[in-house]
């Protein structure tokens, strides 16, 4: 047959029909959407045994006991441990640890600074090259050149590096100071003992909080819910005094806005109400024989603090005031907080020491609902570090940040002080710097300035586990494990009850990574001498073992040991009384409250920061699921909003979300404008925590970090920063 | 070069014209084509869609374009079961203006859907209570009969026509058309009416929630009666325009204006029925639901209550009192406003029930949601009009679609 | 039927204390953790951003200092409607969400899904949401996922489950043991057992021993859009009114639910 | 859409919408088998017509 064209068609035509009533377009219509079902490029999570490890975590200071499902040798999830330990809970950042524990920003193996690029190095050579550096430190007498800026000062590792140091010849162990510092320094100078606050706010009837964040990340956030949520089931109040209407303060009974910087004024003045009225006599039946001091507290208030004028400082009228001081001294069990939002910054001594006065006026120590007085866990019991000469000598040099002498004498670290000694000398007196548990260059205030001294120190070490700002500007990363892959004691004293828990591993190392603790022992070990001598452990986990031998028990089945031995150790110094006024604190100039920096003419806006439980500010950072949660009032691409009161915003000329350049003395950023009925007019919110220049793609760029825009100011009486905001002015842009 | 294939005693414009006003035409469609496949290759993330917005551009043209060839059905309806004969005269246009929508309708469809491999779940696990299954069942078999209705119709190009078979089988099918008509009628009922329930069942959506009879929300019946109105009105306009376009009268006044007088007739009472519900809507179900009417027109920058007079008033009353009274018809100009003005007039009325639907908060703490579409969305929304011009272009070209041309254009 | 009575149907369903909750996001990442919801860079476009518990801030509208607000999280409702006649499942044309009769839970089923959408237009709580791209996750990181939930393909709707596979993995474990019921706690979704404010109180609204059932009776507890008829089985409770207002819509001069 | 697909249930939702569905794909089904076939025969007719 001869193929024509007509025929052609007709053949096709039948064909086409003839494969349309065949099986094979079902087959293929089925095929494929089987194949959508499988899409070769969505993962498929292997599947293995399930198994549930108990842990501690140590994202932040608060220690919670937490339980990690794991499938196979995989971290699926972190959940609370269910139990009835007041610090088994989780918070969004310990639930963002598979998160963490996997997230690209971990630093995968030791590394060096090559010519400005990063080099892979083993631990091996990373310890040998530290240890030849501090050796010839050490030749050239200046060991007393090596600090050491650590997260935290309690607990095995911390107590390494400060052992290192010691035995090195150094006394500048640096800790990150908190509100823990002022909380200690508080009650240390007016209860004659060195101890630490826990306020028991789950049993207290009457909690008035002057801008404690305490549900905006404050101490141990998950105890703190719980605790807020018990006061909640009781139905109980609480009282929030701050110039923003915070998480904290949508819960509370209760806001009163404050103009910021005066809360120390609002507590004097509700003490002159308090002691006017003679209400603490209900309270303490035998009030002077447990106080000291009283008198002279008395006529102070009583001169400078009328309700008139504590009113026009405060902004609070005076009827709102009164009220407050009689409803704090009616209750059973009132208990006043302080250090203001998360507490990550100490604060003003004389602010928080006005505050506690009123603890004081009630009574209310080492009771049910009130502030129990309770010491330090003390459970490292190590010998001595054995020193020779050189260590010896260098050991007894001056603190580079001046702590524990003339007007410092009441601080142990101050890092605040830190960025102005090193830049103020010609040379870094520092030479070497260690950096563990923690990101300074981020989390420190006034930022140019911060840089200025982490660019002039010759040597920095960083032991982060991820390429944060400081490792970044670090010359050797000898990366620690995370919190999932290692031991590590956690001790908690967040203002509430103190308690030491055990993180275990959960997994094996993931990377290259080496414990903090195993890498300071490394290195006193290579640097040999008295320093190795000093480290008799073979390991982390040996020392580790051995100091909490005699713990091992509990800890070994609940992971947490409750140290509740200090409740007796308050009062037992000095007078044995409660003491409004002694010699000690007369020699800091009574109550000088910190002002906010910059000229009111020039900058007549006021910015504060708040934060936020959804933006982790501290040395852990936020997990692209925290950051998701961020509203879009907060961050909007990679532009950050500040808050502003539309009337406030009005004057300025600014809508909901119109771009403005905002301007302090210490610095310039663009912002966005959120308007927020929830805030004081005059003044401007932005949160912490953002702004990072480190991390990963998930985080970096969003934002401005609050610290670029804010200095220190350092506080008369103790040293520590005590800025809570800064002076600041906006313009449309 | 191609007299062939082109009906007996017409005229039509050369090859030569007609290839660079297809090309033309073509380019329109290969930007629909390439925002096409950049929806099923990258996926729907090509889209101003979102969460507030799984309905958006697509869902309204879909429904705007189903009510518009709704004059297929109403024309075939009239034609074939009430017996105006008249009507064959426009009859052939009104049902490839409907092939036209349909398979536009059908094309979107494809495009919206995030698994497009899997849309025939839809037959296959059909969910019967779903007001979208009966208007996938539905479309899709009327589809089928409209195309029934085209096939007659292309066979009878000359080429076509030459082969017995196909001849003889148009004729058949002309003989019973009446048969397919009827069918064609009743599936349109249901599936015009369930896009009308697509939005009227949502009762999470006050907006377009309406209440109803046994599992019918209103809009059911609005729907089809305004499709039935307004379809008629758009295969009037076509008409219109593709008499402007080939510089032509191809349909005789009487019949345009037979059918402009139904669908006025249609638009006046499907008008007085959408106030009625409107009013019982704002009356008894909103307050009902705790809303007020200018709940869902005011503190937003677009959706007023302009929109409402616009499409009750200026394209509802409007144009049904011109089309109604036969002075209104005559005045060409007033007529074909009114013509205008009625397809704008449904289409607004698709809009709201689709967009504003998904736009008003219905949570005290949501705000309005607004939305503008994208490129790709615009593109593949114009895809179809190109499309649909290319098809008109080349069944007019060799179709005898308008059996009076020859007549009102003798070749001289 | 009296052995058929015994195993009385299960209503599962919440009930979220708004005095307590904080805000603080945590049910929204142990939510994400545990049903291996996808991320990306920029999350800060919200309607683009899959949240199957999303923590709404509400605001009583009024200026400083009166001021307030207050936070509440919208996990999926599990409308049961008239009779499991939920907003969404009767609208679905392919029967790939569900109402489950024996639990009250209204499922999804992602494979089924073919994207149409036609379910989001339905929910008044915008609580399902459209995989509008393929998730990635960074190398390394689909190292968390869990196994016991598929993660979607781009082009399919998806919502809060109330951690169904929990409820089977509770069911599992029963049974293993010998148990042909579980308890209350054995069965909580991950944001009512994650949060640390005990805000989210989970379990069978049928049942007297369980705590919902008590605490979903309180006065100043109410259920969002209930007016609509979408009978939803997650219940808020506030002490403050604007808050239970804010529940509903009101015209302007009616009282709000007492 | 058909009894063997594991979600179909004899109620009455499915007996309407199916069967109304069949129902009319039968009319028009049987309608064009009709047209095919007469067509087919009468074309054939013609065909022979057309030789003799």
């Amino acid at each position: 047959m001869k193929i024509d064209r007509r025929n052609f068609l007709s053949l096709g035509a039948g064909a086409t029909a003839g494969l349309a009533f065949s099986p094979l377009p079902w087959k293929l219509m089925d095929d494929s959407s089987i194949w959508t079902q499988n899409w070769p490029w969505a993962p498929v999570p292997t599947d293995g045994e399930a198994s549930y490890v108990d842990t501690v975590c140590s994202l932040c200071s608060g220690g919670c006991g937490i339980t990690i499902r794991k499938i196979g040798d995989r971290v699926v999830k972190a959940e609370k441990k269910d139990s009835d330990n007041a610090n088994s809970g989780i918070c969004i950042l310990g639930l963002s640890s598979p998160q963490l524990l996997y997230s690209p920003s971990r630093i995968k193996t030791p590394l060096k600074k090559v010519e400005d690029k990063w080099v892979k190095i083993s631990v091996k050579q990373a310890v040998a090259e530290i240890a030849e550096k501090l050796k010839g430190l050490r030749k050239d007498k200046l060991s007393h050149t090596l600090a050491c800026i650590s997260g935290s000062s309690a607990g095995t590792v911390p107590a390494l590096f400060e052992r290192f140091l010691t035995a090195y010849g150094s006394p500048n162990f640096i800790t990150v100071p908190s509100v823990k510092d002022i909380y200690k320094l508080v009650f240390s100078l007016t209860c004659g003992a060195s101890c630490i606050p826990a306020f028991d706010i789950a049993n207290s009837d009457f909690v008035v909080s002057f801008g404690t964040g305490l549900l905006d990340g404050w101490g141990n956030p998950a105890a703190a819910f719980k605790a807020h949520s018990i006061l909640k089931d009781n139905k109980k109040q609480l009282i929030q005094i701050e110039p923003r209407l915070s998480n904290t303060a949508a819960k509370a009974d209760k806001w009163l806005p404050i103009i910021p910087g005066t809360e120390g004024v609002l507590a004097l003045g509700m003490a002159n109400v308090i002691i006017g009225k003679q209400l603490y006599f209900n309270k303490n039946v035998l009030f002077d024989s447990v106080t000291e001091g009283f008198e002279e507290f008395k006529a102070l208030v009583e001169k400078d603090y009328s309700l008139e004028a504590v009113s026009n400082i405060t902004g609070i009228k005076q009827e709102d005031i009164t009220a407050l001081a009689e409803d704090f001294m009616k209750a059973q069990s009132p208990v006043a907080l302080f250090g203001r939002g998360e507490g990550s910054t100490p604060g003003s001594l004389h602010e928080m020491m006005a505050v506690n006065f009123l603890n004081a006026l009630a009574g209310n120590f080492n009771k049910t609902g009130g502030v129990y007085l309770l010491s330090e866990p003390d459970y490292i019991n190590w010998t001595h570090p054995v020193l020779d000469d050189a260590a010896y000598y260098n050991i007894n040099a001056k603190r580079l940040d001046g702590a524990g002498e003339g007007k410092y004498f009441l601080a142990k670290h101050l890092l605040n002080r830190l960025p102005e000694v090193v830049n103020s000398s010609k040379t870094s007196p520092i030479n070497f710097l260690f950096v563990t548990d923690s990101n300074p260059f981020y989390t420190m205030a006034d930022t140019k300035l911060v840089e200025e001294a982490f660019k002039k120190i010759p040597f920095i070490v960083s032991f982060s586990s991820y390429m944060d700002e400081t490792a970044s500007m670090a010359d050797i990363i000898l990366p620690n494990h995370f919190f999932l892959e290692r031991y590590q004691d956690i001790v908690t004293t967040c203002g509430l009850k103190p308690a030491v828990g055990l993180s275990k591993p959960v997994v094996n190392p993931i990377f290259n990574t080496i414990h903090s603790g195993d890498a300071i022992i490394s290195i006193a070990k290579a640097l040999g001498g008295t320093i190795a001598e000093s480290f008799p452990w073979d390991n982390y986990e040996t020392c580790l073992q051995e100091t909490l031998e005699a713990k091992k028990d509990v800890m070994d089945k609940e992971l947490f040991w409750i140290d509740e031995s200090g409740v007796s150790n308050a009062f037992a110094d000095s007078s044995g009384k409660f003491e409004f006024i002694n010699d000690k604190t007369r020699q800091t100039k009574p109550y000088i409250f910190v002002d906010a920096q910059g000229e009111k003419k020039k900058y007549p806006l006021t910015l504060i920061r708040f934060d936020s439980m959804r933006i982790a500010s501290g040395y852990t950072a936020n997990s692209p699921f925290m950051t998701k949660t961020v509203a879009d009032t907060v961050i909007k691409e990679n532009d950050i909003f500040i808050e502003i009161n539309p009337k406030t915003a009005a004057e300025y000329n600014l809508a909901e979300r119109s771009k403005a350049l905002l301007t302090t003395p210490k610095g310039k950023a663009q912002v966005r404008v959120h308007l927020y009925e929830g805030i004081m007019p005059g003044i401007i919110s932005m949160p912490s925590g953002l702004g990072h220049t480190g991390y990963d793609s998930y985080l970096t760029g969003k934002g401005i970090n609050i610290n670029e825009l804010i200095g220190q100011i350092e506080d008369p009486a103790s040293g520590f920063d005590a800025a809570w905001g800064i002076r600041a002015v906006l313009a449309r842009v | 070069m191609d007299s062939a294939l082109i009906p007996e005693g017409v005229k039509r414009c050369s090859l030569g014209r007609f290839s660079v006003w297809i090309l033309a035409l073509t380019a329109i469609l290969l930007w629909g084509v390439i925002a096409m496949l950049l929806c099923w290759f990258k996926g729907l993330n090509q889209t101003n869609m979102n969460d507030a917005y799984g309905f958006a551009l697509w869902i309204w043209a879909d429904l705007a374009v189903i009510a518009l060839g709704g004059g297929a059905f109403f024309t075939g309806f009239l034609k074939y079961i009430v017996g105006k004969d008249e009507l064959k005269n426009i009859i052939n246009y009104a049902v490839i203006i409907g092939v036209i929508c349909y398979t536009s309708a059908l094309l979107l469809l494809a495009i919206d859907v995030g698994q497009p491999l899997r849309s025939w779940f839809i037959f296959w696990h059909a969910n019967v209570h779903s007001m979208l299954t009966e208007v996938a069942f539905c479309l899709s078999c009327y589809l089928v009969v409209l195309i029934i209705e085209f096939l007659p119709l292309l066979f009878e190009n000359p080429k076509l026509d030459k082969k017995p078979f196909l001849r003889h089988l148009s004729h058949n099918m002309h003989e019973i058309m009446a048969v397919f008509a009827a069918t064609g009628a009743f599936l349109s009922f249901f599936h015009q009416g369930s896009l009308g329930g697509v939005a009227g069942v949502l009762f999470g959506r006050p907006f377009a929630f309406r209440e109803g009879v046994f599992i019918w929300p209103w809009t059911f019946f609005l729907f089809t009666w305004s499709a039935a109105a307004c379809g008629p009105c758009f295969t009037i306009l076509i008409t219109r325009l593709t008499e402007k376009v080939t510089n032509k009268k191809l349909v005789k006044d009487n019949v345009v204006d037979l059918l402009a007088k139904i669908s006025g007739w249609m638009l006046g009472t499907y008008i007085i029925a959408k106030i009625f519900d409107t009013w019982y809507w704002a009356a008894y179900t909103l307050p009902k639901q705790g809303f007020s009417l200018i709940d869902f027109y005011s503190n937003n920058p677009f959706y007023g209550i302009w929109i409402l007079v616009a499409e009750i008033v200026i394209c509802g009353i409007i144009p049904a009192a011109i089309l109604i009274s036969s002075g209104g018809r005559k005045n060409k100009r007033l007529f074909m406003t009114a013509i205008i003005l009625a397809v704008i007039g449904v289409c607004i009325n698709r809009w709201v029930m689709v967009l504003q639907t998904m736009a008003a908060p219905v949570m005290t703490f949501e705000g309005w949601f607004m939305y503008y579409p994208s490129w790709q969305e615009v593109a593949t929304t114009i895809l179809p009009v190109a499309y649909g011009a290319i098809f008109i272009s080349f069944a007019y070209r060799y179709l005898p679609i308008f059996p009076q041309e020859r007549e009102l254009n003798p070749i001289d | 039927m009296s052995k058929g009575s015994k195993h009385k149907v299960k209503k599962f369903g919440m009930v979220i204390d708004l005095d307590k909750c904080t805000g603080c996001g945590a049910c929204m990442v142990a939510c994400m953790s545990e049903n291996n919801v996808p991320f990306k860079e920029n999350e800060s476009k919200k309607l683009d951003s899959i949240t199957w518990m999303r923590v709404y801030k509400l605001e009583n509208g009024k200026s400083f200092p009166e001021a307030d607000i207050c936070f509440l999280p919208r996990p999926c409702m599990h409308c049961e409607g008239d009779r499991g006649h939920a907003p969404c499942v009767s609208v679905c044309p392919a029967i790939a969400t569900d109402y489950d009769h024996n639990t009250g839970i209204v499922s999804q089923i992602y494979t089924r899904c073919f994207g149409c959408r036609y379910c989001m237009a339905a929910c008044p709580y915008h609580a399902r949401y459209f995989n509008w791209r393929d998730p990635v996750w960074p190398e390394g990181m689909e190292k968390f996922l869990n196994p016991n939930v598929s993660p979607r393909m781009r082009g399919v709707v998806e919502k809060c489950s109330f951690c169904h596979h929990r409820y089977q993995l509770a069911l599992d474990k029963a049974y293993a043991e010998g148990r042909d019921k579980i308890e209350e706690d054995e069965y909580q979704t991950a944001c009512a057992h994650a949060c640390p404010a005990n805000a989210i109180t989970f379990g069978d609204l049928n049942n007297k021993k369980h705590s919902v059932y008590r605490l979903k009776k309180n006065p100043n507890t109410f259920r969002l859009l209930e007016r609509l008829g979408t009978n939803p089985k997650v219940y808020y409770h506030s002490s403050r009114e604007w808050v239970r207002r804010a529940g509903d819509n009101y015209l302007k001069h009616e009282a709000a639910k007492a | 859409m058909f009894p063997f697909c594991f979600e179909w249930v004899w109620d009455m939702s499915h007996i309407v919408f199916m069967g109304g569905l069949w129902y009319a794909l039968g009319i028009v089904g049987a309608g064009l088998t009709y047209c095919i076939i007469k067509a087919a025969r009468e074309s054939s007719d013609n065909h022979n017509d057309g030789h003799h």
